[in-house]
């Protein structure tokens, strides 16, 4: 079984490989292998947490759950034409929910605690310290607050881009170059990891050609 | 009518919600919200599943390119759906948990998935480096700033970086290569996602706030027949 | 064996970009197939055959080198394996380096773990990687270890001022008096140095904040790399010096070789893994120098159209 | 200076000093809470323990009433080296009823959050100092009601500034909507839309559209189906071919409403087909490797990638620039920007990708909500520059005043 499941594994992961040198057969069997098998997987796991472990395991608990299945039984009116229209009441429900939740979570988790952290003194490695940070420190603080500064002033809707206000925002994206420069530099390690993992395995797992 | 009721139930579901954040007796109705999406998208997975079983059958039908291959997403849907709803080879039967260790259906995410979602991430790694290839050239300013701080990133990231700053004395380290890369991550990386992250919560609450009070009302299609 | 195959792989990558070079200086631009077979190469030979690359420490891993180099002999140090099988390939490496390296130097090592998974991979490491080159040491006079206590942030601010009180016994139920390695050790501020290899929560932080920072007792960390950018603000006052991922691993090891030639047989997976990381690294900054050449090739030749 | 930017001005030094006057106030009221800590030092060896003393109950303020917070004074011979302590365990009483163990603290322990309490119930507690083998009892407390407070009022600066905010969002959509016009700049990336759509149709290609892997409880769904909206528009008008494979069933039927309405606009529903929007599967990287099919098969002109993307954002953007396709994308991940930058040719950064439904729909009253945001920009960089200045002076100087003005800040600020 072992065996048998291994060469499974390094079919499937040349099939995916296969596809950076050009789309084939086989990179297209895996497609509909993955695509079947993983919708199936996802069916069934909603299926037994979210139907069955909900209203069968705890049934009549919480009258809520009812509410969820009308808003459900609702959604599914789609497959009658004619009133099909009903659907958008749990769709508007959903909008309305993500709207009010994201509109208060986001605003206390980033904007307040982020502008929050920009209290920050200059001199100091923390508020409150005393004057103790080093050169590096210092410039490092310097950086950051000039950097959101013109980094906001950059998304600034209201202002065209022109003058000192222009010269700002230009800064600004000087800012934004830099983070997502370094972002990508410093991601590319863990992205080879993943790749090792693979190779580890053509060659060790499959082709039992690392010694160790 | 078909347009107000929606555009009622948003905003009253909305502004419930911001205001549930402030008031105790309210605070567990968010997690209810979450409650009533699961469900609604489990029903809503019915459609989909629909339309992925109509989809690869019209194909088959009509005898599309690639047909066969939907025959194999019928049958992969079809057997993990078996495996699954019936908790075949589960070694605690109907009543165990469905991805139970030995159940068919966890050794097929073990065995089938697993692999093809791990390759199917390596590929990044080559998708790096062509990215790289391509987009850190030294076009404009902007592109140059790019270029620059991932190249130093990058350097910073192998022996090579300490191995051309080695010469730096140790009272000017900050001057190597790898803490160079270390500072900017911390100082100019801080800054860069410190705006963004201001920006986007901002760009949030007044996307919420156009949803809520009826602005934006693309999310529910047309006025007639629907 | 191992090192002809080196020896053609690197020609192949390195002869394959030189000319891969020379073609851009005629502009012309390379084919994604190539950079994907590079990539491949660049990852598959180092793990075929094993490729180190010899690792300059940075300052910050020096300084927890040095730190263990310089201790007097006999000098009691806590390494604490703070991680749990999913943060283990990053973080292992380098507690197993550092624990060799105390060893090698005559300190005596108190090992324990603030993750109820730790304790497991704790005795891994010390019968796997760390004891048997040393088959002279021997447990409760050079080493013990003292395991698992669950309580999170809880531990290390109990032990700060009483070690037995959350440790009675070791982890073979050996009373912790009768251990002649606490004969001078009540509480973590009787230590010399504490070294925390973690990444999440509890974990290096909380060492620094219920320990260091409190007792005064020096503090090293060996951090997964994306966890590393926090634990600058730490530096130097709060912490002596940070290992990050496995490159952090990679310089410790390197610099153990350097300095005590005995351990150049011993493996090194920090080193290992990064000799594919390295390689993939060098052959992305060579396509992006190969891309700009390109680039500026083609720009001159519009200018010249 | 022209009006509205007199407003915008007014708006913010106004809600500034609002908030400054609010905090300073509110501080004054604020009373922190002891903790009272009395380990004392003693080297004897006592076999019987002392109890626990100064058990106190009180209600957790700003909750439903399921909360009661207690604090004591730990066993004074819970000491660092020979005690004998290992541990406190927590007695209640509900409602005269028997005393019941409710949980088990580490030794050193000296407070305790009980969040079963109901509404109405009454509670005793009382505080076991446990040895081996023995426990030594604290004396009870008071019997006590659970409270349930109607407003959390330790949330109140949040309420203000979200409230100063959202007010000047809904503000300027009024004053739109009154007729005034408002100046919003150029946004590079939305320029582009109508070129690539354009040049799908020249092109006789398809477009592609991916909304994200996320659903539609995540807002960054919502604001790339908002921009699906505008774009369909001009699709349906110039009839090019769209299509939109999503990992969501809930997307899937969003996303047909908004095609479907698009071309009765139109004035093409014939040419609408339910077939425009498919659903593939949930799992990340299932879509992923089907969607890599369809752009290489398919050929898409143009392809937008407009939602939540996580590690997949590379591998799409790649394959979409391989087959050669005009890429505009949005994201709010910040992780997943730098990748867009890399792989396409316009990227709405962040916030623009929720600016960017507003200003496509040229509608006076959803450019006026970008307004609005300006504001709660305008305020992060006055709150920044003030805060920066007053806590580097304040810190480097010792200068009261500045000092008390950075307490403030961080006050209001803090979110815990």
């Amino acid at each position: 079984m072992e065996h048998f499941a291994i060469w499974i594994a390094a079919f499937l992961t040349l099939g995916i490989v296969s596809f950076l040198y050009k789309d084939n057969a086989w990179y297209k069997l895996c497609e509909a292998i993955f695509v079947g098998i993983s919708a199936g997987y996802w069916f069934v796991v909603l299926f037994w947490d979210n139907l069955h472990g909900k209203f069968w395991m705890g049934k009549g608990e919480d009258p809520m759950l009812y509410v969820g299945a009308i808003l459900g039984i609702l959604m599914l009116m789609r497959l009658i034409p004619k009133i099909g229209w009903i659907s958008r009441w749990p769709l508007a429900f959903i909008v309305g929910a993500t709207a009010g939740f994201y509109l208060i979570n986001y605003f206390s988790s980033d904007v307040m605690s982020q502008v929050g952290s920009t209290v920050m003194p200059f001199f100091s490695t923390g508020y409150g310290s005393g004057v103790n940070a080093s050169l590096y420190d210092i410039i490092g603080n310097i950086v950051v607050a000039v950097g959101t500064f013109t980094g906001l002033v950059y998304f600034y809707f209201s202002k065209e881009h022109k003058g000192a206000f222009g010269a700002t925002a230009k800064v600004g994206i000087f800012f934004l170059m830099v983070t997502f420069g370094a972002s990508f530099g410093y991601t590319v390690m863990s992205r080879m990891s993943l790749l090792i993992g693979r190779v580890d395995f053509l060659f060790g797992d499959f082709l039992g050609m690392i010694v160790q | 009518m078909k347009r107000q009721i929606p555009l009622f139930i948003t905003f009253f579901v909305g502004t419930l919600l911001i205001f549930s954040v402030f008031i105790p007796p309210m605070e567990t109705w968010g997690e209810n919200f979450t409650l009533f999406f699961d469900i609604i998208a489990v029903f809503a997975f019915f459609l989909g599943a629909g339309n992925l079983v109509r989809v690869h059958v019209g194909k088959l039908k009509k005898r599309k390119a690639d047909w066969g291959f939907s025959i194999v997403t019928l049958i992969g849907f079809g057997f993990m759906l078996f495996v699954g709803l019936l908790k075949i080879g589960n070694p605690g039967g109907i009543a165990a948990d469905v991805t139970a260790p030995g159940s068919w259906f966890q050794e097929m995410f073990n065995y089938v998935i697993n692999p093809l979602q791990s390759t199917m991430y390596a590929l990044l790694a080559f998708f790096v480096a062509s990215a790289s290839y391509r987009a850190f050239r030294a076009k404009n300013r902007e592109a140059t700033i790019l270029l620059i701080a991932a190249f130093v990133i990058l350097l910073g990231r192998t022996p090579l970086g300490m191995l051309l700053t080695a010469w730096i004395p140790d009272s000017l380290s900050f001057f190597q290569i790898p803490n160079m890369a270390v500072w900017i991550m911390n100082s100019f990386n801080l800054a860069g996602q410190r705006a963004i992250l201001i920006g986007i919560s901002l760009g949030v609450v007044a996307m919420s706030l156009r949803l809520i009070l009826g602005v934006e009302r693309t999310y529910l299609g047309g006025d007639d027949n629907g | 064996m191992d090192n002809i195959g080196v020896i053609i792989s690197l020609i192949l990558i390195f002869g394959g970009l030189v000319a891969l070079f020379y073609g851009s200086l005629k502009g012309r631009e390379v084919d994604r197939r190539i950079i994907f077979l590079f990539i491949f190469l660049a990852v598959a030979a180092p793990i075929l055959f094993p490729m180190t690359f010899e690792e300059k420490a940075t300052q910050v891993v020096k300084s927890v080198f040095d730190k263990v180099e310089n201790l007097p002999e006999g000098s009691t140090v806590l390494l604490s394996f703070d991680f749990d099988p999913a943060m283990a390939p990053e973080v292992q490496p380098m507690a197993n380096a550092i624990s060799r390296h105390c060893l090698e130097k005559g300190h005596k090592i108190i090992f324990m773990s603030l993750w109820a998974t730790g304790q497991a991979l704790l005795s891994q490491s010390l019968s796997e990687s760390i004891l048997p080159g040393f088959p002279e040491k021997q447990n409760l006079v050079d080493y013990v270890s003292i395991g698992y206590k669950a309580g999170n942030e809880g531990v290390p601010n109990v032990i700060i001022t009483d070690i037995q009180k959350m440790f009675p016994t070791d982890v073979n139920s050996v009373p912790l008096d009768s251990i002649p390695i606490f004969d001078n050790i009540e509480s973590c501020k009787d230590l010399d140095f504490i070294v925390s290899f973690g990444g999440g929560k509890p974990g290096p932080k909380e060492w620094i904040l219920f320990v260091g920072d409190p007792g005064g007792v020096p503090i090293g960390v060996g951090v997964a790399a994306v966890v590393a950018p926090q634990m600058y603000p730490y530096l130097p006052d709060q912490v002596i010096g940070i290992l990050g991922g496995v490159k952090g691993a990679a310089e410790y090891e390197s610099e153990l070789i350097r300095v005590h030639p005995k351990f150049a047989d011993m493996d090194t997976p920090g080193l290992l893994m990064m000799g594919p990381q390295t390689l993939a690294h060098v052959v992305i900054m060579a396509f992006i120098v190969i891309g700009n050449v390109v680039f500026f090739r083609g720009r001159r030749r519009e200018k010249k159209e | 200076m022209t009006p509205t930017r007199l407003h915008i001005f007014r708006v913010i030094s106004i809600s500034t000093i609002c908030v400054l006057l609010l905090a300073s106030l509110a501080l004054s009221q604020d009373e922190a809470t002891p903790t009272t800590n009395l380990s004392t030092e003693i080297d004897t060896v006592i076999i019987e323990v002392a109890a626990p003393t100064s058990l106190i109950a009180t209600d957790h303020k700003y909750d439903n009433g399921e909360r009661i917070n207690l604090q004591w004074v730990p066993s004074i011979d819970d000491l660092p080296g020979i005690s004998t302590v290992v541990g406190y365990r927590i007695y209640r009483q509900d409602d005269g009823g028997a005393a019941e163990a409710i949980a088990d603290l580490p030794a050193k322990a000296n407070h305790y959050r009980d969040e079963n309490t109901e509404l109405g119930h009454t509670y005793i507690y009382s505080v076991a100092a446990l040895t081996d083998g023995a426990e030594f009892v604290s004396n009870p407390t008071e019997s006590i009601s659970p409270e349930r407070e109607w407003i959390d009022f330790s949330k109140r600066y949040l309420f203000l500034i979200a409230l100063i905010v959202g007010g000047a969002v809904i503000y300027f959509i009024e004053i739109a909507r009154r007729g005034k016009k408002l100046f919003v700049r150029k946004i590079a990336g939305l320029e582009a839309v109508d070129d690539a759509v354009g040049r799908a149709t020249e092109m006789g290609r398809p477009i592609l559209f991916i909304p994200g892997i996320q659903d539609m409880d995540d807002v960054q769904t919502l604001a790339g189906l908002t921009i699906l909206g505008r774009i369909s528009k001009t699709i349906a008008d110039y009839d090019t071919e769209i299509f939109m494979p999503v990992s969501r069933s809930l997307v899937m039927t969003a996303g047909r409403e908004i095609i479907k309405s698009s071309y009765q606009t139109a004035g093409r529903p014939d040419k609408y087909s339910d077939d425009m929007v498919t659903y593939i599967t949930d799992e990340q990287f299932g879509y992923v490797a089907a969607v890599d099919g369809i752009m290489v098969r398919e050929k898409p002109a143009t392809i937008f990638l407009l939602g939540a993307f996580f590690a997949e954002s590379l591998i799409l953007a790649e394959t979409g620039n391989y087959i050669g396709a005009i890429q505009i994308a949005g994201t709010a991940r910040p992780a997943q920007l730098p990748f867009f930058i890399a792989a396409c040719d316009f990227t709405l950064i962040g916030e623009e990708l929720f600016a960017a439904s507003a200003y496509l729909s040229g509608e006076p009253k959803q450019l006026g909500s970008l307004k609005g945001q300006d504001v709660g920009k305008a305020i992060a960089m006055v709150i920044l520059v003030i805060g920066a200045l007053a806590t580097t002076i304040g810190t480097a100087w010792n200068i009261a005043s500045m000092n008390s003005l950075v307490d403030i800040l961080k006050t209001i600020f803090s979110t815990s």
